[in-house]
């Protein structure tokens, strides 16, 4: 009872200390590709502590509250993640609940930027809700495949069974559903090919515009978390999730500099591009996956 | 407490009540109540008795028979809670329209109805009262006049056909079996073949689809929805809609039972799979027609249609879970949806009618409580955790995915998804952004306006966190079908292919929210601001002008819009109008004097006269 | 990160998170803005310094005044530094903030524009070299160590001046006054 | 071309200067009374394009100089000779105390908000003109800054200098 404790206490803990690095990695890996020197690895941090220090002003107890379920969502879809093999909640709901979880973060920053009164939030959010409808179709079909391919719907068997019979993103069917979702990956992290709901030059930031001291530090903890649990997923998906942290978080290092190099060089798409991109070429392939995953398996 | 009692007070109570509001108002509305609370009692107390009545009216000696198991009490329940609560909601909402008595009487004769088909034995009461459920159904969705006497019109069409098509089957079925009692029926249809089965089931489950809203005929709800009167539009989405589900378990389940349900297949195409189909279709359609809706409540009918879809989905696939997740996701639904209406009403109610989702905004600092109703009915039609949509969904994807249908659930998710871009549209339109200046002094609405929502709000949350409680009369209606009972604990489902346990998921939200509280208290308090200071690039915000709702998902809206033109309402009314054209022709051929009639019977004679000369048929 | 650097990390983290975080929003008015981006990119980058451009002065805490001011840009600038939250700096970029650079006598322009917000750091120069802006943050760094960028302090001590030079200047004021002016009454709850 | 267009000009109109200042630059002074006509004559004769509608502040004579710059939109530039197209600058006087003009959206809807400004800038009142109302300037002036008698270095001291500066703690 005591490690189950522990592991809950840590791993959410773990996810906060890769999800920072990798935000601060992404700046860095972004400088050098800009041919710039970039800010110190920790730069996230000092920016974190900076907003704690600033005081800010609030819309409405929505306002206050929104960010705080959004956070707490974060937090608890991480619980249900195998971490290497710390994985606390996995006994109480499988991936459905991580899908149907993985709501509560979106849906808490809309009703707390709606608070804000500011059309360049409502722009914002309804694109991020678009977005997300756009990316959660070729998303869907690849969780189906994976979860028709190991006839279960609960993440640590999908795990263990990899463990024997290897990578799933090697196996033929789920080959194409590996490649799928790494397509999609800018999308649901919300990065540069895909940042149409924040872009700063357009809606100056969408849902984040009225964010700032407290409020943006959360939201900046809350995208960390995202950034985390969009690879950790794909990591226990198609990449057999590791026996201990430090593969795991190898793993997750490898993935994340791929889909940051993509996104260094893309222009932002408009969000009917966006769109027509998500449901052309991934969801193409995240389809075929599945037909085929179907005839293996009947 | 016995049945006969229940139906006395309910019908007798109806008639009470209309001659009661001749004497005052006052008394027509505290009798309305406590005669809604006594059905409510009634009922509660006959939860685990099954009583058996029958009495014979002299009527072809045929008996009516009034009987009660788990499945009607489940459905009976549902009817007497909404309708009480929806009384209590008009006690406000429509102090101030005219002909009230007339609403309270078709208000208490509905449920009353309503109770009679789920409490029926046979077949005769049951279509007797399903007749008296549609007429009078009709009479109060055209009670405001005006277009909704043509909505009306076309409800009322629809559910004659359904209406007809079942007493076909009843009459086909009394000249087999000689009998109309249901138990009985279902002993003998073990033995019919196999082909009459089917067709008496294609009959029957026409009505009920229609009634239910399926999507080659869901093209009355969303104008009956609109044109209702809201505390009615909510008893019409939540419960009646609902009837065409307990017809179907009463003939796919009660009636045929499992085995001749299972051989009913021809290869592939078995009637479950037709029917997932047209749920899977329903679902993705209406989702996806819900977006492009600006009016607040064609959006909520739009949803219901899709929401039936998950329950077909769940049930026609005949397993312990699905069995379950159907049966569960019908209260549920029955639960969010009232409440969505009355949220709807609410706003409708202080707002002086509005209902156009591009010009409100903003009243969440006015009607806190509205809201929170709102914000909770919308997260449990999405299926949020901790709400009661998660859990029946949750079963019914575990249903889906394990049977190895993964379009199917795709289908599904997919209207989840839908629901998400429109639910926040609806809370985001209406309560969040910009207040305009006109709703400057809107107040929250009375309290017997507020007490429905709250309790429908504590309700959701309640199934949420403890589905023990609801499913453990789900699991009873399963066992009553033969299906094996399901491992039912407070928290959840516990089965080795995966458990939901939704006490975990609470326990760790509500730490990590008290967490993340903490954190946020931690840094500096923030000073409250009014909602003309946000950022504007430094300029002026002008007033009522700095607001995002119309048109809310316009680059959606641009792509989709082509492929969701309602084909199938075209097509009903392109019928309608040949119809008439049809008897207009005919009308020119009866012209009414007796010289054309004369002229007719001479060119009929010699035509026979030509016949016979030209052929010799005789 | 010499010995008494990670000292003064564990006695004033606040204080060393302010200097090496400052987002800043550009006020990008007359002639200055062409010299920023430079700036922000590859040949003198900012980002080394933790300074990111952002889009709005709410995730702000440095606010860069680049040009001469006109009266008409006055409102937006006084909004936009009453919008960003409250360990606020501004540098104001050549010498038209300053003292009006070369339209000193002309009828359209704000003279010295400390009169109507604080200002805690000057860049001299009729459009000055991207890398002065790099000095004039290394400057406002000693300040903030030696707690003299305190522009926000003495803003919301002498309010009422500053209110008082605004309204002279721009006449009617169509926001409310961002503290509580003892006579006029406060009108920024809802 | 521009000599049959000077003899038109000066055939049709009387008390007309017209001087070929450069190759194709034909200045033209008027009463102020005729120039409607004149404009309109110009118009037809191809000329449908108002450049500039401006004025100077002849404070010495005591007048304002009102100046119209008229081209063809159609003919362009000669890119081999780099010979530009033809421009007319037409000019009239007015007297300085009332400065009063007549408006010439009538025959160009373009000039508007040039009107606008001058008239917030000179003080030339266009009679005609649908909402003379000012353009550009933030507060209103009682010598419009633009007349060469608006002293701006006084303007500044008694406007800006008088701001006292923000030193030491409010009372």
């Amino acid at each position: 009872m005591v490690t189950k404790v522990m592991q809950i206490i840590l791993s959410p803990l773990l996810a906060l200390i890769v999800g920072v690095f990798f935000l601060g990695l992404a700046r860095k890996i972004m400088a050098r590709i800009h041919w710039r020197y970039g800010p110190p690895l920790i730069q996230p941090v000092i920016d974190m502590i900076r907003l704690f220090c600033q005081k800010s002003v609030s819309h409405g107890r929505m306002f206050d509250l929104g960010i705080v379920l959004s956070l707490a969502g974060s937090i608890v879809v991480v619980l249900f993640l195998p971490f290497g093999k710390i994985c606390p909640l996995s006994s109480s709901g499988g991936l459905l609940v991580i899908l149907y979880i993985m709501l509560l973060a979106p849906l808490g920053m809309a009703l707390s930027g709606g608070e804000g009164a500011n059309p360049n939030i409502s722009i914002g959010i309804s694109r991020k809700l678009i977005l997300s409808l756009g990316y959660e179709v070729p998303l869907l079909l690849v969780l189906l495949a994976v979860m028709t391919r190991y006839k279960t719907i609960s993440i640590m068997e999908v795990v263990n069974a990899q463990q024997s019979t290897g990578w799933s993103i090697i196996s033929f069917p789920l080959f194409l559903s590996g490649l799928s979702y790494f397509l999609i990956l800018p999308a649901i992290l919300g990065i540069r090919p895909f940042d149409v709901s924040s872009a700063p030059q357009e809606i100056s930031s969408g849902p984040m515009a009225e964010y700032g001291g407290k409020y943006l530090a959360l939201a900046t903890i809350e995208h960390a978390f995202v950034l985390f649990i969009s690879i950790a997923l794909f990591v226990n998906l198609f990449l057999g999730g590791a026996a201990n942290p430090v593969i795991f978080f190898v793993k997750m290092l490898v993935v994340f500099v791929l889909g940051l190099c993509i996104n260094a060089v893309f222009p932002r798409f408009r969000i009917e591009q966006a769109i027509k991109y998500l449901w052309k070429w991934p969801t193409l392939l995240a389809f075929v996956g599945l037909i085929i995953t179907m005839a293996i398996r009947s | 407490m016995s049945l006969e009692l229940l139906l006395i007070i309910a019908f007798g109570g109806a008639v009470l009540i209309y001659f009661s509001g001749k004497i005052s108002p006052k008394l027509r509305n505290c009798l309305a109540v406590v005669v809604s609370l006594l059905l409510v009692a009634i009922t509660a107390l006959l939860y685990g008795k099954s009583p058996n009545v029958t009495f014979y009216p002299g009527f072809f000696g045929i008996p009516i028979i009034l009987r009660l198991n788990v499945l009607s009490w489940f459905f009976a329940i549902t009817i007497v809670g909404i309708g009480l609560l929806s009384i209590v909601y008009s006690l406000q909402y429509i102090k101030d329209e005219k002909r009230l008595d007339y609403y309270y009487f078709t208000m208490l004769f509905i449920n009353a109805s309503m109770l009679g088909t789920v409490l029926s034995g046979d077949l005769i009461s049951f279509f007797i009262f399903w007749e008296m459920m549609s007429w009078s159904t009709y009479l109060l969705i055209s009670y405001k006049g005006g277009r909704a006497i043509g909505a009306g019109l076309k409800y009322i069409i629809m559910s004659i056909i359904g209406s007809l098509t079942m007493l076909v089957a009843i009459i086909s079925l009394y000249n087999r079996f000689g009998t109309l009692e249901i138990t009985a029926l279902s002993s003998q249809m073990q033995t019919a073949p196999i082909d009459y089965t089917l067709f008496i089931l294609i009959l029957f489950s026409i009505a009920f689809v229609i009634i239910n809203a399926f999507w080659p005929f869901h093209t009355w709800l969303p104008d009956a929805h609109a044109e209702a009167v809201s505390p009615f539009s909510s008893v019409l989405s939540a419960v009646l809609v609902r009837k065409g589900m307990y017809g179907l378990y009463l003939f796919m389940y009660v009636i045929l039972g499992l085995n001749t349900l299972n051989k009913l297949s021809a290869g592939i195409i078995s009637f479950n799979n037709v029917f997932c189909w047209i749920g899977a279709i329903t679902i993705v359609f209406a989702a996806l027609t819900a977006l492009l809706k600006d009016d607040s409540k064609r959006i909520l009918a739009w949803s219901t249609v899709g929401q039936g879809g998950y329950m077909i989905l769940g049930v026609a696939f005949a397993t312990t879970l699905g069995m379950a997740g159907g049966t569960f996701h019908i209260l549920n639904h029955c639960i969010y949806i009232a409440l969505l209406f009355f949220v709807a009403g609410a706003i409708e109610h202080q707002t002086g009618g509005v209902r156009d989702l591009n010009s409100l905004g903003g009243l969440i600092k006015k009607m806190p409580v509205t809201f929170v109703g709102g914000l909770v009915g919308i997260s449990g039609l999405i299926g949020v955790p901790l709400t009661n949509g998660f859990v029946s969904k949750w079963l019914i994807y575990k249903t889906l995915i394990l049977q190895g249908h993964p379009f199917l659930a795709f289908a599904a998710f997919l209207g989840t998804w839908g629901t998400i871009l429109y639910g926040y549209k609806f809370i985001h339109n209406i309560f969040l952004g910009q207040l305009p200046e006109k709703y400057k002094d809107v107040k929250e609405v009375p309290f017997t306006m507020q007490l429905p929502i709250i309790l429908l709000t504590i309700l959701v949350l309640l199934f949420g966190i403890l589905p023990g409680i609801p499913l453990k009369v789900v699991n009873a209606i399963g066992t009553s079908f033969g299906f094996e009972s399901l491992n039912v604990t407070i928290w959840g489902i516990a089965s080795e292919t995966g458990t939901l346990n939704t006490i975990n998921i609470f326990s760790a939200l509500l730490v990590a929210a008290v967490f993340v509280w903490f954190l946020f208290r931690l840094g500096a308090k923030s000073v409250p601001v009014a909602q003309q200071d946000t950022y504007a690039a430094g300029t002026h915000i002008p007033k009522d002008k700095y607001h995002y709702t119309a048109e809310f998902y316009g680059p959606l809206y641009r792509m989709i819009k082509p492929f969701l033109r309602d084909v199938i309402d075209e097509f009903y009314y392109w019928i309608a109008s040949s119809m008439q054209r049809l008897s207009d022709g005919v009308r020119r051929v009866y012209a009414g004097d007796v010289g054309y009639y004369v002229m007719y019977i001479i060119l009929f004679i010699a035509l026979l006269i030509f016949v016979q000369l030209k052929w010799k048929p005789w | 990160m010499d010995r008494n650097q990670i000292t003064k990390w564990f006695k004033a983290p606040a204080k060393m998170a302010n200097k090496y975080s400052l987002h800043v929003i550009y006020f990008c008015t007359g002639c200055g803005i062409i010299e920023v981006p430079p700036v922000i990119t590859a040949r003198w980058d900012a980002e080394r310094f933790g300074i990111i451009p952002v889009a709005t002065p709410r995730q702000a805490n440095l606010f860069l005044i680049t040009g001469y001011v006109s009266v008409k840009t006055l409102r937006p600038i006084i909004r936009t530094y009453e919008q960003m939250y409250e360990p606020k700096y501004t540098i104001g970029f050549g010498s038209c903030p300053v003292n009006g650079g070369m339209y000193w006598d002309s009828y359209n322009t704000i003279k010295h524009l400390d009169k109507y917000i604080p200002i805690d750091g000057w860049i001299a120069g009729c459009m000055p070299r991207p890398e002065a802006i790099f000095i004039a943050v290394t400057h406002l760094w000693t300040l903030i160590d030696k707690e003299m960028a305190n522009g926000y302090i003495k803003y919301r001590e002498n309010y009422k001046s500053y209110r008082r030079n605004q309204e002279m200047a721009l006449g009617e004021l169509e926001w409310p006054p961002l503290f509580p002016v003892s006579d006029e009454p406060r009108g920024n709850e809802q | 071309m521009n000599k049959s267009l000077r003899e038109k000009l000066e055939s049709t109109f009387k008390d007309i200067q017209v001087a070929v200042l450069e190759e194709n630059r034909i200045a033209v002074t008027a009463e102020n009374h005729g120039v409607l006509a004149i404009l309109r004559f110009l118009k037809d004769a191809g000329f449908d394009h108002l450049a500039l509608l401006s004025a100077v502040d002849w404070i010495e004579d005591n007048c304002f100089e009102v100046c119209f710059i008229l081209t063809c939109y159609m003919q362009n530039d000669d890119e081999v000779t780099g010979r530009q197209r033809l421009h007319i600058i037409l000019k009239t006087k007015i007297p300085r105390e009332k400065p009063q003009f007549k408006t010439v959206i009538g025959i160009f809807p373009n000039a508007e908000p040039y009107e606008r400004e001058i008239y917030e800038l000179f003080g030339i009142h266009f009679e005609g003109h649908p909402r003379l109302t000012p353009l550009l300037l933030e507060r209103n002036y009682e010598i419009p800054p633009f007349r060469k008698d608006f002293d701006t270095r006084k303007y500044v001291e008694d406007v800006f200098d008088k701001i006292p500066f923000v030193e030491g703690k409010d009372k």
